[in-house]
């Protein structure tokens, strides 16, 4: 029982961190960020990049963030502006934007697996199970991700203003918040935390240019039916993730990996707001 | 009179493609009081939504203390010193007192300012500052809703239907607060009404807005003023 | 729009057709290579281009075959079905080759051999693949499950008295197929299987395979995950849960195993090539390989050296021939053999070969050792009708 | 106007001697077909092969285009239904053998399988209340599950494999051509047509404004379904030619990639233009054939590339980039385009009367009873009560928020209010959705103008009769026939010359008036108008109130109307109920409600 918990809980983590970036955008701007996948392979190739450079693993996650907010900042100043009004083709023109930064990661590098150092190797014990420490270790990196944006929202002015956006964008205009600042630097984070999630998972992933894409549909229905809150994403990535790792248990991988998706579906036809209060 | 602070020249707006006000010329000094009465569905709340920049201006043109604003996005004018009271959704209900009047805080107000202006007009919210602005009542939430436009170092400001649902008592109260602050600070104050009594207490200038046209206009002090602004409100 | 493209390649065809009647008589023979230059054999194929390359110009210095030139003609296949229609129509048609050989995943392959049909041409696929595929012009230089399954299960019954296995694939022909024959295998052998599992071929979490293999806790895993990312994250994910299990893999190659670093310490390999063969010929194959290309060179791997291996058969068969004609060349390829990097090779079992088996394992830096080797392992009923 | 069926030519240009365009799509047609005929016998055997298979691909863009392009639901789902197809027809074969029996049935079961996978989609995706987002994401589901199964299916499918070695309709490459060509050529031609005819106008109608073609009594879930069905039969059998033309069939085209490749290709040749992405498709598949080998990422990158440049920019894709310059040169070169006017005639519409459901012509024609309204703790209506009869114009009036429009929509869609009950014509209207509601005989016109923007007024016009006379599937008919009352409106205010323009250029006057007399083709008993008369000038304001008079006399209408102009109420109500804080505060007749200290201190705000 122990070692399920630990997948379900761990599960539930790597889901969160891979999806919270993909939230912040959705929340912020009502557009699906179908570059999230593609953002998270350049986070997967910023780690290739420390370990090849010699730098501590650990480098790779602030190296991501920056690829991924750069990266996210000139896709936003480009191509996502203009699409505002325009969601479904938002979808699309990300979608575009995904496979324009594989070619390029394939072009730059190679179409093969490449290594990464993980920061940490090993197993601890819980409860008398031996467990991996770098999955233990996402579930902090997972609570510090959800803490520190919830704080980050609440605590600062500019967090005020992103949450005031997205309650009621025409309001906040007239108290002198230029949202389209505001959307510019939400769709930066929010590449920012894509690129992290795909460094953080290197060790638990192989890195080649379609890693980020596996992600993509999991994240995405994950961010539906959370709406636009971190804490309603923490419990759709617990009882998605959970179903998951109950459904491969019992039922096998194959009925496992299209859990999410599935049961994602279903919810949003009983109760499309998913798993918000509005 | 005095320095004009905006100044609307020719204006012309509406949605899409229906044209709501038409051709419309309004001045409000600094110092000044104004008031545009007019019955619904007439264009009170798009002339100010117009002003405010979050409708296109199809001809004409408007400026806030000499700076052009005709084409400018609403954070911009915003940030020239217009402080616009919505009549609908204007406050964060999910945000508390106190995020909602920080949200409108830009560069030299500050925060210290901002409640000293609190205490002066409405000393209840400083106990209330970490609370819902949704879990107030309507009448306290159009009291933040003064607060945050008094509290922000305006030059400006735009009220849409502030006493629409308000109680009398809470009314006569709002009409000093608003007069002591125009005198301290030399506010400009373009309201939009059709509360006769409030009207004439609070305002120096009445406008009649009649389909998008100004179709009269009067000093309160004159003592026709009530019998004008019913003739052109009631039925 | 449509009529002027139509027009184009009307032209093009015409021309095409005067110029090929005008030089008949000495014209070279071209051999059609469709090859995954992009999509997921798009790792592999630098190698492979190497390896093809060297065998051409080996067969052209000495002279070439019936006196003609060997001629490489490529075309990409994207590693999918669609793409490989595509590919072996330009081959075949466009290209008129004379032969196609070929180191597909098996989609690509079954979507080109309705190509290979109606173009009659012969065909040598040069993969490892699941089995039984049978065409009366294919030929196939790769291993089938039957040749590495006892080669592993046996290592670990008899020389490690392993007694429960594990086994691990991703939900696709190949794995399913290669651990269904050890499952069998090993029951037959008496050894106990704890558990069989799959996880669909895009998955990348294996959470909860690795604690069923954790709670099974079995001497040897044994893994038929598909090439590139599921072989690295099922092996990650394996590793990070700590577990210390004897590990062997039927697809994880060389390349792929330095990807992983300390991860892949350990892993034991299956298969038919291995750099670190001990013999004459692979010495001098990666000699030549070095001489050729320099610092450019690939590491050759399972699916380039059965494609060098392919082309010499090719050679040998069109001289056995007399002719490049199909049904000749066909029935030749049956019969030759060749002498190269894994040993003898000869299509001659129900167009399959009989080859030398290899069991290797990766050590701390990454290469391997070849642990044992099984001269002449026979691939068994492959296709009884041909 | 009082004889029936007078015909009235809405056009005022002269009828000239022109090909319509039913003739010219014929001959283009037949052109095409002669060129497919021909092409196969210049043309080498490779360049046949690929464009076989391109055809067939085109096939089903067209059908991604038809969803898309014109429906607005953006799916990425197509090559499901496409592998539904082939499957069937694969397994059929490996494992029934080939015959033309065989084949037959092949054919039928891989049209029944995505049949039934399409009605599995459209029950999720299309119900009341569905976002598109939400039908796109069900549409991303389904080949990954679908993939996930061919998959699982081991030997049985091929699993990653596929299938092959299977005998098929033995038929030569140029055959295949032909006959690939001719289905291309029949499809794109069908699918002009019906786009172009009046029933296709009311895909795009649902597209631009779903809302409306509901409150007109249209069930838009099951047009759009049966659309979505159709769709996925065509693509099944695109499939049962790939399999019967290739021989071969891999989960790979059951993908969500090949979902996502069609509509690149579509996105590129032009939404909504069936012709861009039938030639789209083409060339892009037959030049992906010639460059992927020669620069296998590099062509992918430039594809992203064209792709994300073609949806930010250009947003209708490339061929209507074609097409504009085409035009551009024949105006330089003066050979000027004959302007298409399709010429709509109005015709009367015999009074049908079999579309309002047993009608009790006595007692009250509308009956509010207790109803209340909450959203969440806020309660915006509350007890609300009264009845209305026929001939009877009852104004509402009260401030803004007082729960007007709230209370409209309570009595149009039975969906909406928290309590109480509402009858239409002695008719409990239950949870009846807006279209169900329309048959009961209420029409609803809305507070902002609310037409279809890029449709004609004629167009408008007959999508609000659809319910009541259906539209043709397959051409232009030019005849709307409207009943006496929407007639009158069209006519009084002018719209009858303006029925070929798009309805977005109409002054805001017209609009009104336009959905107004949209409102009235569906015959109602009960209308509700949103404030009618916002925007309009004096003259407009009068006739409209005329009107209005005149309808609730002679068509014994009932009309219940939102109005802020008080002037207007009093011109032209019977009775005014005035709404304050979501109550009732008064029920009379105009005169007791002008009068009334209430009212006054309701509006002028001087307290409760």
């Amino acid at each position: 029982m122990v070692p399920v918990l630990l997948d379900l809980i761990t599960t539930a983590a790597i889901l969160y961190i891979v999806s919270s970036g993909l939230l912040l955008v959705f929340g912020v701007m009502k557009l699906i960020n179908f570059a999230h996948g593609g953002l998270m392979t350049l986070g997967g190739y910023a780690a290739v990049m420390a370990t090849a450079m010699g730098l501590s693993p650990w480098i790779g996650i602030p190296l991501a963030a920056i690829f991924g907010g750069i990266v996210g900042l000139s896709m936003e100043r480009v191509v996502v502006r203009s699409l505002y009004n325009r969601p479904l083709d938002a979808i699309l023109a990300t979608w575009g934007l995904s496979i324009i930064i594989g070619q390029i990661i394939t072009l730059v590098f190679d179409r093969g697996v490449h290594f990464a150092e993980p920061p940490i190797r090993g197993v601890i014990s819980i409860l008398g199970e031996p467990y991996s420490t770098y999955r233990l270790i996402l579930i902090a990196f997972a609570l510090l991700l959800g803490v520190g944006l919830t704080l980050a929202l609440r605590g600062t002015s500019l967090g005020l203003s992103t949450r005031a956006v997205i309650m009621n964008e025409d309001l906040a205009r007239g108290l002198g918040i230029n949202s389209g600042l505001v959307r510019s630097v939400t769709f930066t984070l929010g590449s920012g935390l894509a690129a992290v999630a795909g460094a953080l998972i290197t060790p638990l992933s192989s890195v080649d240019p379609n890693m980020g894409i596996a992600w993509l549909i999991s994240a995405f229905m994950l961010v539906l039916v959370s709406g636009s809150s971190l804490y309603s994403l923490a419990v759709a990535s617990i009882v998605l993730g959970g179903a998951q790792v109950v459904v491969s248990n019992y039922f096998g991988s194959v009925l496992g990996g299209m859990t999410i998706a599935a049961l994602a579906a279903v919810i949003l036809r009983i109760r499309p707001q998913g798993f918000s209060y509005e | 009179m005095t320095e004009v602070v905006l100044a609307v020249n020719g204006l012309s707006s509406g949605y899409g493609q229906a044209t709501v006000i038409r051709n419309l010329d309004l001045k409000i000094a600094r110092g000044e009081i104004v008031t545009v009465v007019g019955k619904n569905g007439m264009g009170k709340s798009t002339l100010l939504k117009s002003i405010m920049g979050y409708l296109p201006k199809f001809s004409g043109s408007v400026s806030m203390a000499q700076h052009a604003i005709t084409d400018s996005h609403p954070h911009q004018i915003a940030r020239l010193g217009v402080a616009y009271v919505p009549q609908e959704k204007a406050l964060f209900q999910d945000l508390t007192v106190e995020e909602n009047i920080r949200l409108a805080l830009r560069g030299s107000a500050s925060w210290n300012e901002a409640k000293a202006a609190i205490g002066r007009c409405f000393p209840f919210l400083l106990q209330r500052l970490q609370q819902k602005a949704g879990t107030l009542s309507g009448g306290e939430q159009k009291m933040l809703l003064m607060a945050r436009s008094l509290s922000v170092g305006a030059k400006m400001l735009l009220i849409d239907e502030i006493t629409e649902g308000m109680q009398p008592s809470i009314i006569s109260n709002l009409v000093k607060i608003i007069k002591t602050e125009r005198d301290r600070s030399d506010l400009g104050v373009l309201l939009v009404e059709q509360n006769i009594p409030f009207t004439r207490a609070v305002s120096d200038r009445y406008v009649l807005l009649d389909k998008g046209e100004i179709s009269g206009s009067g000093n309160t002090r004159d003592p026709d003023t009530h019998e004008k602004i019913a003739a052109h409100i009631c039925l | 729009m449509k009529m002027s493209m139509q027009k184009i390649s009307v032209l093009l065809a015409v021309t095409a057709l005067w110029a090929g009647s005008a030089v008949a008589e000495d014209k070279p023979i071209v051999l059609g290579f469709p090859l995954g230059l992009s999509g997921a054999n798009s790792i592999t194929a630098p190698a492979v281009v190497q390896a093809m390359e060297l065998a051409v110009s080996e067969i052209n210095d000495a002279g070439g075959v019936l006196s003609r030139k060997l001629v490489i003609e490529l075309a990409d296949s994207a590693s999918s079905a669609a793409g490989a229609q595509k590919a072996y129509d330009s081959l075949v048609y466009q290209k008129e080759v004379d032969a196609i050989i070929s180191s597909e995943p098996s989609a690509a392959r079954n979507a080109g051999l309705p190509i290979i049909t109606r173009g009659k041409i012969p065909y040598i696929y040069t993969s490892f693949y699941e089995g039984r595929s049978c065409n009366k012009y294919q030929h196939i230089d790769g291993w089938v499950p039957q040749q590495v399954v006892s080669l592993m299960v046996d290592y670990f019954m008899k020389d490690q008295g392993a007694k429960t296995f594990f086994l691990v694939g991703n939900d696709y022909a190949f794995g399913r197929g290669l651990l269904g024959d050890t499952n069998k295998y090993v029951t037959e052998k008496g050894g106990t299987i704890l558990g069989e599992e799959y996880n669909p071929i895009d998955a990348s979490d294996w959470t909860a395979i690795v604690s069923k293999i954790r709670q099974a806790n079995p001497d040897v895993i044994i893994t038929s995950t598909a090439a590139g990312a599921p072989n690295v994250t099922f092996t990650k994910q394996l590793r990070a849960a700590g577990l210390t299990a004897k590990y062997g893999s039927y697809a994880l190659d060389e390349g792929t195993a330095k990807t992983l670093g300390p991860d892949a310490e350990g892993i034991y390999l299956g298969g038919s090539y291995y750099t670190s063969i001990n013999s004459e010929k692979n010495a001098g194959f990666l000699k030549a390989l070095n001489d050729k290309f320099g610092t450019e060179t690939k590491t050759p791997n399972e699916l380039s050296v059965p494609q060098y291996d392919a082309i010499h058969l090719y050679a040998l068969a069109a001289a056995k021939a007399g002719t490049t004609d199909t049904d000749a060349v066909v029935k030749a390829l049956s019969e030759v053999t060749f002498d190269g990097p894994r040993g003898l090779v000869q299509m001659s079992k129900q167009r399959h070969a009989p080859l030398t088996m290899y069991l290797a394992q990766v050590n701390a830096q990454g290469d391997t050792t070849i642990i044992k080797s099984h001269p002449n392992v026979d691939p068994g009923e492959q296709c009884p009708n041909l | 106007m009082s004889e029936a069926n007078v015909k009235e030519v809405a056009s005022t240009s002269l009828p000239r001697p022109h090909f319509g365009p039913l003739t010219r799509m014929v001959i283009v047609a037949s052109i095409v077909l002669i060129g497919v005929g021909v092409a196969p016998l210049f043309m080498d055997a490779y360049s046949v092969n690929v464009l076989v298979r391109s055809m067939i691909y085109a096939t089903i863009a067209l059908t991604v285009d038809i969803l898309w392009g014109y429906l607005g639901v953006l799916t990425f789902g197509q090559s499901a239904f496409f592998a539904a197809g082939a499957y069937a027809t694969a397994l059929v074969f490996t494992y029934g053998g080939f015959s033309a029996e065989y084949a037959f049935a092949a054919l039928l079961i891989g049209i029944a399988v995505a049949v039934a996978l399409a009605g599995l989609v459209a029950f999720l995706a299309f119900w009341h209340g569905a976002s598109a987002l939400y039908a796109s994401v069900i549409t991303l589901v389904l080949p990954i599950i679908v993939t996930q199964l061919l998959f699982s299916g081991g030997t049985y499918t091929g699993s990653s494999s596929g299938l092959t070695g299977f005998e098929t309709i033995p038929l030569s490459s140029e055959a295949w051509f032909w006959a690939v060509g001719v289905w291309l050529v029949l499809l794109t031609a069908a699918a002009w047509m019906y786009t172009r005819s009046d029933a296709g106008r009311l895909l795009i109608a649902i597209r631009e404004n779903e809302q409306r073609c509901k409150y007109l009594g249209l069930n838009t879930s099951n047009i759009k379904a049966a659309i979505f069905l159709i769709c996925a039969a065509i693509g099944a059998i695109a499939g049962w030619m790939y399999a019967n033309y290739t021989m071969v069939v891999a989960p790979e085209i059951a993908g969500f990639t090949f979902g996502t490749e069609l509509l690149i290709w579509v996105a590129l040749g032009g939404r909504g233009t069936l012709f861009g992405p039938v030639i789209g498709t083409i060339i892009i598949d037959y030049a992906s054939a010639q460059l992927q080998g020669d620069f296998p990422f590099v062509w992918k990158l430039v594809i992203g590339i064209v792709f994300v440049s073609v949806i930010v920019a250009l947003p209708r894709g490339i061929l209507p980039l074609v097409s504009n310059a085409a035009d551009w040169f024949r105006d330089r070169i003066g050979i000027a385009q004959p302007q298409q006017h399709s010429q709509l005639q109005l015709r009367q519409a015999s009074r049908s009367g079999r579309n309002i459901i047993g009608v009790e012509s006595r007692g009250p024609a509308l009956v509010v009873s207790g109803v209340e309204k909450r959203f969440g703790s806020l309660e915006v209506l509350s007890g609300i009560d009264f009845e209305a009869t026929y001939g009877e114009i009852v104004s509402l009036v009260g401030p803004n928020g007082a729960g007007k429009t709230t209370l409209m929509t309570c009595i149009a869609d039975g969906s909406k209010r928290s309590g109480g009950t509402i009858s239409i014509g002695g008719h409990d209207i239950a949870h009846r959705t807006p279209e169900e509601c329309v048959r009961l005989g209420v029409g609803r016109k809305f507070q902002m103008a609310n037409v279809f923007d890029s449709l004609t007024v004629g167009e408008c016009l007959q999508i609000a009769r659809a319910r009541l006379d259906p539209l043709s599937k397959w051409q232009k008919s030019g005849v709307c026939s409207l009943p006496p009352s929407a007639m009158r409106v069209v006519r009084a205010t002018g719209l009858h010359s303006d029925l070929n323009l798009p309805a977005q250029v109409l002054s805001h006057g017209k609009k009104q008036a336009l959905e107004l007399a949209m409102v009235l083709a569906l015959e109602p008993k009960v209308i509700l108008l949103d404030e009618p008369t916002a925007g309009l000038t004096k003259a407009e304001r009068t006739l409209i109130g005329t009107i209005l008079t005149e309808l609730a006399k002679t068509e014994q209408l009932c009309i219940l109307l939102v109005e802020h102009d008080l002037e207007f109420v009093r011109e032209i109500s019977s009775r005014v109920i005035v709404l304050h804080q979501g109550r009732i505060v008064l029920n009379g007749s105009v005169d007791e409600v002008v009068n009334s200290e209430l009212v006054k201190s309701v509006y002028a705000g001087s307290g409760h």
